[in-house]
């Protein structure tokens, strides 16, 4: 399951929507990510992601597919927001339920780096003065995404 | 053909989207990107360095040249930093 | 923070707990493992957990200050359950927070390894005749559990 | 000294918890296991595979032989099998 969307989410909500009335799953992994007030040495104020509507959802079936395909998975979810956010403010929320544990950790590590260097977000931050700048790419991300591409 | 661009694109040449047709000149992406060199310095200087920027037609990644028909939806847009 | 307790914990409630009222968190990551109604090829109607109070909650403060030892760690948690339980119940829960989500990950995959090779549980399996037979150490959760031991 | 069994151990044994005095005889792990031995064909038979059983002095694990006084509590138990 994806979702785009502006409003915030409640991670228990989701994660319980993903095992209730279920007796089979032995591991669920979440991952959320955060505004943080500080990033690369500045301090942050607020940020805003812009996305690409249309695109982001089959970016991202696209990527859950791909989870499902490479790891025992019984449920998988991701979540992501757009708009206006502050610090402390969730931004992106990844679920993954399986009967093991290593499946789960590795196909929630898998959709994080993926979905930060293949769906199409830009975020925009601002500082105390008010300034806002685009959000550069960084290497790390290039580099983790990387990790998961089969060595030919 | 629709034309989408995200993020400091869009800021700088200060259009979100725009319709342009389809002609011989700009029947592949290598064609569109020349064509919009030509548009005027801000164009060009942004159209300069492939490098920095990302090509989706009809939502899909691009890389390379591809050839482009009436109807299709190009965007452009910077690396990607969500997540 | 570790706690070791017989009822039952709301995921929801553990991550907000840890995350509310800070601005400096940018990666948040939970693992759950849950009751399943199968194990190695046999139906489980029930589960009971065995402990050894006193020295359960030594071990898991052990293991939670060698995660925090090891990677950049904001906040940590982990609870543990014992007692009686059924098919989909929560057993152990463990949360971490970073700045980065590569810590989060890894040091979340780490205490559940360490966990499950140190921490004094025992599980004890029912099926639907009523027989009862303690789980067996698992030969995998050994060479999970050994990937963290530097190499010498 | 106090000992505790666990799991499978204190099923088979019927015993949970039991207090036995320091002699010289149980004056390390090494004895005291000899001792448990010698006690009747249950407990020789759980306590001569000590590949299956993990001890603990003080709620610490211990490898090897250590030193027991008065005082110690000494636990015996399978692999543990949490999480």
């Amino acid at each position: 399951m994806i979702r785009v969307q502006r409003d915030i989410f409640n991670i228990g909500d989701e994660i319980n929507a993903l095992t209730e009335a279920r007796t089979d799953i032995g591991a669920v992994v979440s991952f959320t990510g955060l505004v943080r007030d500080f990033n690369e040495g500045t301090s942050v104020t607020g940020l805003t992601l812009e996305h690409y509507p249309g695109m982001t959802e089959r970016e991202l079936k696209k990527i859950e597919a791909e989870a499902c395909r490479r790891w025992n998975l019984q449920d998988c979810c991701i979540i992501h927001r757009y708009g206006d956010m502050v610090p402390g403010d969730p931004i992106v929320l990844v679920i993954t339920a399986s009967p093991h544990r290593q499946d789960a950790f590795d196909a929630a590590s898998f959709l994080m780096d993926w979905l930060k260097t293949k769906a199409p977000f830009w975020k925009q931050e601002s500082d105390e003065t008010g300034q806002s700048d685009w959000v550069k790419e960084r290497q790390s991300d290039l580099d983790a995404a990387r990790r998961w591409t089969p060595k030919t | 053909m629709k034309i989408l661009y995200f993020a400091w694109l869009k800021t700088k040449l200060q259009i979100s989207e725009e319709d342009i047709s389809w002609s011989q000149e700009v029947a592949d992406i290598d064609g569109l990107v020349r064509w919009m060199r030509a548009r005027g310095p801000v164009f060009d200087e942004i159209f300069s360095d492939l490098d920095v920027i990302r090509i989706a037609v009809n939502q899909e990644y691009v890389t390379g040249n591809l050839s482009l028909t009436e109807g299709d939806e190009i965007a452009f847009f910077p690396p990607v930093t969500g997540g």
